[in-house]
């Protein structure tokens, strides 16, 4: 394998003190994952201007039940929970992501949902929503 | 938390801003021609196998962010 | 009304120096909405406009260069993805034509990267693909099954740090439309762009972009479509041959009678120098369709509902036979 | 349309459209004395979420020449916030002429203080207290960073006031200028605040950025210098439109992380804030 850098010079601007060839030498240094990507953040503020919501399960599998591990089983699975009566808001699902449960929840299921929305993925609806509470903000 | 050395990279061809953290800067600096990457590792000094290995990683994310092709 | 303003925008920038301030934040409204504010941006450019419109014009501009740069970035990462396969590569629609400079590409929002690869590839492709980062946008099971059996193109794929789509097409449309392209022919006539890149030749360009018009969707963004069928005749239209081999390029696809079609349209809408025979006479459906890519009103508001209905269930009825169109159809309505 | 308006805010026009009529009478009296501009940037709406949800249990939605799916109707009741977020979203996802920084700013001398943090962190609050004490109100919920000049410049909407903040500036503003109390909204009770007239009269005059701050609200009061790399990254992921800007973006904001000073501070109340912040003002001079 080779490799090379690309052909066009990209812009830097270094901050702080400049690296040592001598201290990168150091496996600590090596070993870490040093690329951060700026990606954009428009879906988390998008949030914050709008709300939105995740309908669990979605609408194609409206009437199915949630697994503890937040796949969608038929109805009446033992140790799946039934829907939640209306879609979670997205400051709902913020709570449920850390643990808690929103007013009018049932405490034994918030475990099931917030696994189903970890597993949500994009298309699937609920997701946008979804990608832009689980963004960390500044 | 005191700020470590940190070198913004804005590369030009994907519009993409990329935060790196040492050793990716002098990787970049060495990588001043195509080479392989035991050249590479030699140039820099590496000569035992883990931190070959170490390097390929890093390699891999520079590839996977665009900043570094391999032939 | 507003539309046939853009429209007339488009095709002769002269005509908005009638506009006062309100009618430019109308047709600025209605250009967003058809995906044609870019394009309304560079066709204006330099022409005397009130300063505020200025402004937004040239921010318009500034927007869609460097999207696509980003777009271009794209076809970069999937070239360096796809490179070690040796394979023939021909890039679709936006991207293709901005890689090669292509007069539809100037201000043209470019969306998901679309490429075109040999059928018998498409595993090696998706596993480069996915060796490189790009990820499944998990669809429903219905939804996977249905683009894996029935459509033209593997289910769109996203990339994992990156967030843009790719879609991996075989051939033009889906293998269960009437009309069945010359896929091999698509290949055989490329044109080479550099790097192991091509786009398809001038003829199967537009025939692309008649397919894309009519097939895709409810004739959703067709006024953007027709416009890029528009630039391409008039780029080649000058070429010796050009509308022989248009047509035959046409009968050749299948695809004659849109092609026909979407010639008179553009001819109406865009005043698109066309060939007449090529063309054929006015038909009265041509009104239908006209009065359907005019359907918005001058805030930008989609308008027209039963219109649009009718072409939503006619661009899958060109797709796909009746019993699956009815099953497609209800599974789509149950969701909603 | 039944209802239109075209409204200034700052250097952006916005055309502004509704079904219904109350919405926009209470939009139009909340921003009494704003210029209406013959040339909108944005188109801004609110429409029924269905078409017979115009009469029928009415309910809204929220678009314009931008939009995003998955957005939750709204209740009519909440139109005029509805409109407000409307006018929001065209620019969080449209704006391209500046780049766009989630913070609230404040003016003194011709140097703007901004204020970046999460809704919560107080920086809403905190900006329209300094607005009632001598500063010039730029803003509370977008900075627009000039490209070329690096300065800030305003974007002065109402002031959206959430919960237990409401009453905290009912005691110092006069009650004309607030608009209707808004209960059981999404994000609580809600009521806007129209900024002073001096931040109205000079919502075309930019200022040079001084200071940021990173507030947070409900703790003891701390002060901590933030690394200018850390700013950075805090306000690429504080802006809607960085990673669109391409490199005049990645300029601009280079320029700012490196020469406006930065602290984080953390605050019990509106009172101890704005003691400290006036301090931190005193020092940089």
């Amino acid at each position: 394998m080779s490799d090379e850098t690309d052909k066009s010079e990209p812009r830097t601007t270094t901050i702080d003190a400049a690296t040592s060839r001598r201290r990168m030498l150091q496996l600590g240094v090596l070993g870490a994952s040093a690329v951060v990507t700026i990606r954009p953040a428009l879906a988390q503020t998008a949030a914050s201007v709008m709300n939105c919501q995740i309908p669990i399960p979605d609408q194609t599998h409206a009437g199915q039940y949630i697994a503890q591990n937040g796949s969608t089983v038929p109805a009446g699975t033992a140790g799946a929970v039934p829907p939640p009566p209306r879609p979670v808001t997205g400051e709902e699902a913020k709570l449920i992501l850390q643990g808690g449960t929103p007013a009018g929840f049932d405490p034994n299921s918030t475990q099931a949902y917030q696994s189903y929305i970890r597993r949500l993925q994009q298309g699937v609806s609920g997701f946008t929503c979804y990608a832009s509470i689980q963004m960390p903000r500044p | 938390m005191p700020c470590e050395s940190l070198t913004l990279i804005y590369h030009r061809p994907s519009g993409i801003t990329h935060v790196v953290a040492p050793p990716v800067p002098a990787l970049l600096e060495a990588l001043d021609q195509p080479m392989t990457a035991r050249d590479l590792a030699a140039r820099l000094g590496f000569d035992d196998a883990e931190a070959v290995a170490l390097l390929n990683e890093r390699l891999a994310e520079l590839v996977e962010a665009g900043l570094v092709r391999r032939a | 009304m507003s539309v046939m303003q853009l429209v007339e925008a488009l095709r002769d920038p002269a005509t908005t120096a009638a506009l006062d301030r309100a009618g430019w934040t109308a047709l600025l409204s209605v250009a967003r909405a058809e995906a044609l504010a870019g394009t309304l941006a560079e066709r204006v450019a330099g022409r005397p406009v009130p300063r505020e419109v200025g402004e937004a014009m040239a921010d318009t501009r500034k927007a869609a260069r460097e999207a696509q740069r980003a777009a271009l970035w794209e076809v970069e990462m999937m070239r360096r993805a796809l490179a070690p396969l040796k394979l023939p590569v021909v890039l679709l629609k936006g991207s293709g034509y901005a890689l090669a400079g292509l007069s539809p590409a100037c201000g043209r929002q470019i969306g998901d990267l679309d490429i075109l690869v040999p059928r018998h590839t498409l595993d090696a492709v998706e596993a480069a693909l996915r060796d490189a980062g790009w990820e499944w946008v998990k669809q429903n099971d219905y939804d996977d099954g249905y683009y894996r059996q029935w459509m033209h193109e593997l289910p769109p794929l996203i990339h994992r740090s990156r967030d843009r789509m790719i879609d991996v097409h075989h051939t033009i449309l889906p293998p269960t439309a009437r009309p069945t392209p010359d896929a091999a022919g698509l290949f055989a006539e490329a044109v080479g762009v550099g790097e192991g890149l091509a786009i398809l030749s001038p003829e199967d360009r537009v025939v692309h972009a008649v397919a894309h018009l009519f097939a895709d969707g409810d004739l959703a963004g067709g006024l953007r479509n027709l416009w890029d069928i528009d630039r391409l005749l008039r780029e080649a239209a000058d070429k010796p041959g050009f509308w022989g081999r248009l047509g035959a390029r046409a009968q050749r696809h299948q695809l004659a009678k849109e092609l026909a079609r979407a010639l008179r349209l553009a001819a109406q809408l865009y005043g698109t120098p066309v060939d007449p025979l090529l063309a054929g006479p006015p038909h009265w459906g041509d009104r239908l369709y006209i009065r359907r890519l005019l359907a918005r009103d001058d805030w930008g508001r989609a308008t027209r509902r039963l219109t649009r209905f009718g072409f939503y269930v006619r661009s899958h009825w060109l797709r796909m036979p009746p019993l699956m169109l009815a099953r497609h159809l209800w599974t789509k309505l149950r969701r909603r | 349309m039944t209802q239109a308006w075209q409204l200034a805010i700052g250097p952006v026009g916005f055309r502004l459209g509704s079904a219904w009529g109350r919405p926009m009478t209470q939009l139009r009296q909340l921003y009494d004395g704003y210029p209406s501009p013959s040339f909108a940037d944005y188109t801004a709406r609110i429409e029924p979420a269905r078409p017979w949800r115009r009469w029928l249990r009415p309910s809204l939605a929220i678009t314009g020449d931008y939009m995003i799916p998955e957005a939750l109707p709204m209740a009519l009741g909440h139109g005029l916030l509805a409109l407000e977020m409307a006018m929001n979203l065209q620019m969080a996802l449209g704006h391209r002429r500046h780049l766009l920084i989630h913070a609230a700013t404040v003016e003194r001398d011709g140097r703007a203080l901004v204020m970046t943090g999460a809704s919560g962190s107080g920086k809403s609050t905190l900006a329209a207290m300094l607005g009632e004490r001598g500063w010039r109100l730029m803003g509370d919920e977008f900075a627009l960073l000039d490209l070329d000049t690096g300065s800030i410049h305003p974007f002065p909407r109402a002031v959206s006031l959430k919960n237990q903040s409401i009453a905290v500036m009912e005691r110092v503003a006069p009650a004309d200028r607030f608009g209707p109390l808004l209960l059981n909204t999404p994000k609580g009770s809600i009521r806007h605040l129209r900024p002073r007239a001096d931040a109205i009269v000079g919502m075309r005059a930019p200022a040079t950025p001084a200071l940021l701050l990173f507030p947070r609200f409900g703790a003891p009061t701390d002060v901590r210098p933030v690394g200018a790399a850390e700013v950075f990254v805090r306000l690429t992921q504080a802006s809607t439109n960085y990673v669109a800007l391409g490199e005049p973006g990645f300029d601009a904001l280079s320029r700012f992380a490196l020469t406006v000073p930065a602290k984080a501070i953390d605050y019990p109340d509106t009172e101890a804030a704005i003691e400290r912040v006036e301090r931190l003002w005193a020092e940089l001079s």
